[in-house]
């Protein structure tokens, strides 16, 4: 109990920020970077939910003993960057997409720009 | 039976790797040559097609469950509850086999439509594998028995269904539209995940399984990863009011593309089923007299969702009517389709009441028997739904090859000059309006019914939208298809041959399902239904004896 | 107009998620369900922890996880890098022929 | 000047160099996934990295001459294609899709470690190694291919737009 939760606090935050970009802002770009700020935050909850106090990584190489922090959370991160890395290369590229067809990336102007 | 090179217990694999395999190898079969790639496409969908069919009709038949574990044998250690996979794996049940015809149905035909439909585009052989990877993605999500190898599935539909809603580029609207769906799914997704992660944390398991054994007691975390999921897969599902995305998409996207996105659209939903009456098949199916209160937790959802079911049809009608873009129009319409689906679920849910004897005290809980019958509508309607939708997606392509318009105003007069096409519409409009004796008709009259029973205003206001959307329709048939010939669609001609055998193969199927439907009942939906409410058969397929 | 409905369903949204995340967060750490830093025994991971090395032969058991345990996992996280290559190809396309 | 694109030519040189050292990291990273942190993605992403230098140095159209965008779809197709194999071949060995089928064999990454803290070994882990060069591949290739692709196109827009 001696950190009081702080990380999960820190999840909330970092997905709050991230809800907060994608609801409120109107540039394109802000809006997809409030994306990967919630996939942050989800990647954290998910490393922190395989940490244990005190334990190494669980890797038997040369490792010093010890017990070892979970290895599945690890794992599931780790497959949920890549998938971010993805989303987030076709996301750019319709955004560059949109800004070729609408000059702006003001959500009002291109839904001014629909009419 | 036997009559194939491999054993049954690895056709589950097989439907999602064929998929893959072949989109892995487009990239280098398109190097030859244009016509190769696109029968290479169509071929590994047949073979991925032809063993979802044989693998079903095992599983109806039998009515079992086949689970596959990747990568060993050992797989689940201990039994009962104190059981925990260690490995993914597939369980195919006959609800995961029944979405999966529909879905091999939508990806064979779209591909099929494709052949001449997208002839003169470039890009092609992208097109093609990201047709295949998003097949691969919607058998994975179908089959699948684990909850974050599903969000992998979801994360593979969801990108490549935004980029190829994406495709025409040069189009300032599909590309808006593409980016909306892509934000969507990337919400959903991540919504997903965070539920996932939440249910590992509380439960330390991953396997569906597994999490149904463990969820009985429905505290506040159940709750708020209920409300999490629940929310982002009806998100994805494009039930009202998170449905802005589904008209776009649908609208923008070529016809071939929309036809597979209603097959998207509809594993979504299915994820929606599989939660509630799997995932937390513990607290809304298995209820006794122990645990009262879930009752009226189940009731409250029901009547949620039953309002949703309410919302989606109006919108979606209301929208349709006022619509000018023949393929907005029916975007709209499926919309209000997809509101009869989650109609039934909102019923089997919202009807489940507690009897009291004259002290007052519980002594039984009853399911009316016409919540079963609208489970069983709900089911076949998803069926009737993706082949209607998809006709009128591809009459709508048709028209826009033919004549390169989407508006309804400068069309007319097409049906001299497009005969067949002008039958396949007609054919759609009176299926998709529920009108006898074609498919349409044979499941929303077991809704309409159970909706009856349940309150006559729902069965009133889902009677009327069928009955508007059928307005809706005949007066799109008239401005374009009756009517004088516009100058300029003088020189229109009927489209190519693989286009009308896309759609002639789907609406044989419409007319084959209207005109016998108690045999789809008898031998798909049935199995299909009690599946879905026997949540112990899912869980000790896996875990081993309840 | 249109924006002000928006920033309205947008705060309500919010709040409602904020009151919803900051609840489960707390619940799992103060709930004692998985209190940070002390996860309660695992068994899925315990096992592999114990097991990885004799079943899969690697010495890192993330690894192990990625590869093996849930290798079709990975395909499918192959298989979505795959999918963005293609799709970001296919949007950069040159349109005439 | 044959190539006017990108930096200066000390950055050119400069970049050449390291672009070495980064290649060997990354394919350090890949080869050992199994026995140290790090693996297919992580080594693919570094060795992407400094792919990607390159193009910022020398210009995305100069690199886009050289390398074909085809050509790095093809060779991500081969990687994709190696990793589905391997299940593939253990579903052909031992009825198992992703089953580690040469773990055991003492050859060719067949060994089995000891239990516990031990020194490395690349002789170790059956399909693991092998399915991280697949991996690493196709990551190389699949990032390589994204970050090229959207640098070519947004150059010859901005191009475009300077003309207007």
């Amino acid at each position: 109990m001696i950190s009081f939760g702080i990380p999960y606090l820190a999840v909330v935050g970092l997905i709050l920020i991230g809800l907060f970009a994608l609801v409120f802002k109107k540039n394109l770009i802000k809006m997809v970077i409030g994306i990967t700020i919630i996939e942050s935050g989800v990647n954290l909850f998910l490393i922190t939910l395989g940490y244990r106090e005190g334990s190494i990584a669980p890797i038997y190489t040369s490792s010093p003993g010890g017990i070892m922090s979970l290895p599945v959370p690890q794992a599931l991160t780790l497959t949920s960057i890549v998938i971010g890395v993805a989303v987030l290369a076709l996301m750019l590229s319709l955004v560059i997409h949109i800004y070729r067809h609408y000059g702006t990336l003001n959500v009002n102007k291109i839904a001014e720009g629909e009419k | 039976m036997n009559f194939l090179p491999v054993p049954p217990e690895y056709i589950p694999v097989l439907i999602v790797a064929i998929p893959l395999f072949g989109a892995f190898l487009t990239p280098i079969i398109s190097r030859i040559n244009g016509k190769v790639r696109n029968i290479f496409a169509i071929s590994i969908l047949g073979i991925t097609g032809f063993l979802v069919f044989w693998l079903s009709t095992e599983i109806f038949t039998n009515n079992m469950i086949y689970t596959y574990v990747f990568g060993g044998d050992s797989n689940v250690i201990g039994s009962g509850n104190s059981a925990y996979a260690i490995r993914i794996l597939f369980e195919v049940d006959s609800f995961g086999i029944f979405m999966a015809i529909i879905a091999i149905i939508v990806a064979f035909i779209g591909t099929l439509y494709s052949y001449s439909y997208m002839k003169k585009e470039t890009g092609l052989d992208k097109y093609y594998t990201l047709i295949l990877l998003m097949t691969a993605g919607m058998m994975g999500m179908l089959l699948t028995g684990d909850l974050f190898n599903f969000f992998v599935f979801l994360e593979i539909t969801g990108i490549s269904s935004a980029a190829l809603v994406a495709f025409w580029i040069d189009k300032k609207y599909a590309v808006e539209a593409g980016f909306k769906y892509i934000i969507i799914s990337a919400i959903g997704a991540l919504f997903v995940l965070l539920a996932i992660a939440l249910l590992y944390g509380q439960y330390n398991a991953l396997n569906m399984s597994v999490l149904a054994n463990t969820i009985t007691n429905f505290n506040l975390i159940d709750q708020i990863i209920l409300i999490l999921l629940f929310s982002a897969l009806a998100m994805k599902a494009g039930i009202v009011p998170m449905h802005m995305w589904l008209p776009d998409a649908y609208g923008r996207a070529p016809a071939s593309i929309s036809i597979m996105l209603v097959g998207a659209t509809l594993s979504s939903l299915y994820a929606v089923f599989r939660v509630i009456f799997t995932l937390y098949g513990k607290v809304f199916l298995s209820v006794s007299i122990q645990t009262l209160e879930f009752v009226t937790t189940a009731n409250i959802l029901g009547g949620f969702i039953v309002l949703l079911a309410v919302l989606t049809m109006l919108v979606g009608v209301i929208m349709a009517l006022k619509q000018n873009n023949l393929k907005r129009l029916i975007a709209f319409a499926a919309l209000a389709e997809i509101g009869y689906m989650i109609l039934g679920l909102g019923i089997r849910l919202a009807a489940k009441s507690v009897i009291y004897d004259t002290e007052g005290t519980a002594i039984s809980i009853l399911n009316p028997a016409y919540t079963q019958a609208a489970l069983t509508g709900s089911i076949f309607h998803i069926l009737n739904d993706a082949l209607d939708v998809g006709l009128l997606f591809l009459v709508a392509g048709a028209i826009y090859y033919a004549t390169k318009e989407t508006s309804l105003d400068r069309m007319g007069g097409l049906a001299r000059n497009m005969k067949y096409t002008t039958i396949f519409f007609l054919i759609g409009l009176f299926a998709m309006s529920g009108m006898p004796p074609l498919n349409g008709f044979a499941s929303k009259i077991i809704i309409y019914e159970s909706a009856y029973q349940l309150s006559p205003l729902v069965s009133i206001i889902a009677i009327l939208s069928s009955i508007m959307l059928l307005a809706c329709f005949v007066k799109v048939f008239h401005s374009a298809f009756l009517g004088p010939k516009q100058p300029h669609l003088k020189n229109v001609k009927e489209v190519p041959k693989t286009m009308l055998v896309a759609m002639g193969l789907i609406a044989i199927l419409i007319i084959i399902i209207g005109l016998f439907p108690n045999l789809v009942i008898e031998n798909a939906v049935k199995p299909t239904v009690d599946a879905i409410l026997n949540n112990t058969a899912y869980i000790s397929a896996i875990i081993g004896g309840a | 107009m249109k924006m002000s409905k928006r920033n309205v369903l947008g705060i309500v949204a919010f709040s409602i998620l904020t009151v919803f995340l900051v609840f489960s967060m707390l619940m799992l750490h103060f709930g004692n369900i998985h209190p940070f830093g002390n996860p309660q025994e695992n068994d899925m991971d315990s096992y592999i922890i114990s097991n990885a090395q004799e079943e899969t032969g690697a010495n890192n058991a993330v690894t192990s996880v990625v590869f093996d345990y849930r290798g079709f996992d990975t395909l499918g996280e192959a298989t979505i890098l795959f999918t963005a290559v293609a799709g970001v190809v296919l949007l950069f396309r040159r349109l005439k022929k | 000047m044959k190539n006017s694109e990108g930096m200066s030519k000390i950055v050119k040189t400069a970049a050449s160099t390291i672009f070495v050292f980064t290649l060997i990291y990354g394919l350090y990273v890949i080869a050992h996934g199994h026995l140290t942190p790090g693996g297919g993605f992580q080594g693919g992403a570094v060795v992407a990295s400094g792919l990607v230098m390159l193009i910022v140095v020398f210009g995305s159209s100069w690199t886009m001459k050289k390398i074909k965008e085809e050509n790095l779809s093809i060779l991500e197709s081969f990687g994709a294609i190696g990793f589905i194999g391997l299940g593939f071949l253990g579903l052909l060995f031992t009825g198992i899709f992703f089953k580690n089928f040469i773990v055991g064999h003492n050859m060719f990454f067949g060994m089995i470690p000891d239990f516990g803290s031990t020194i490395a070994n690349i002789n170790t882990g059956g399909v693991l190694p092998l399915m991280n060069f697949a991996v690493g591949l196709k990551v190389i290739a699949g990032l390589f291919a994204i970050v090229l692709v959207m640098a070519h196109a947004t150059s010859s827009y901005s191009k475009e737009a300077g003309k207007k």
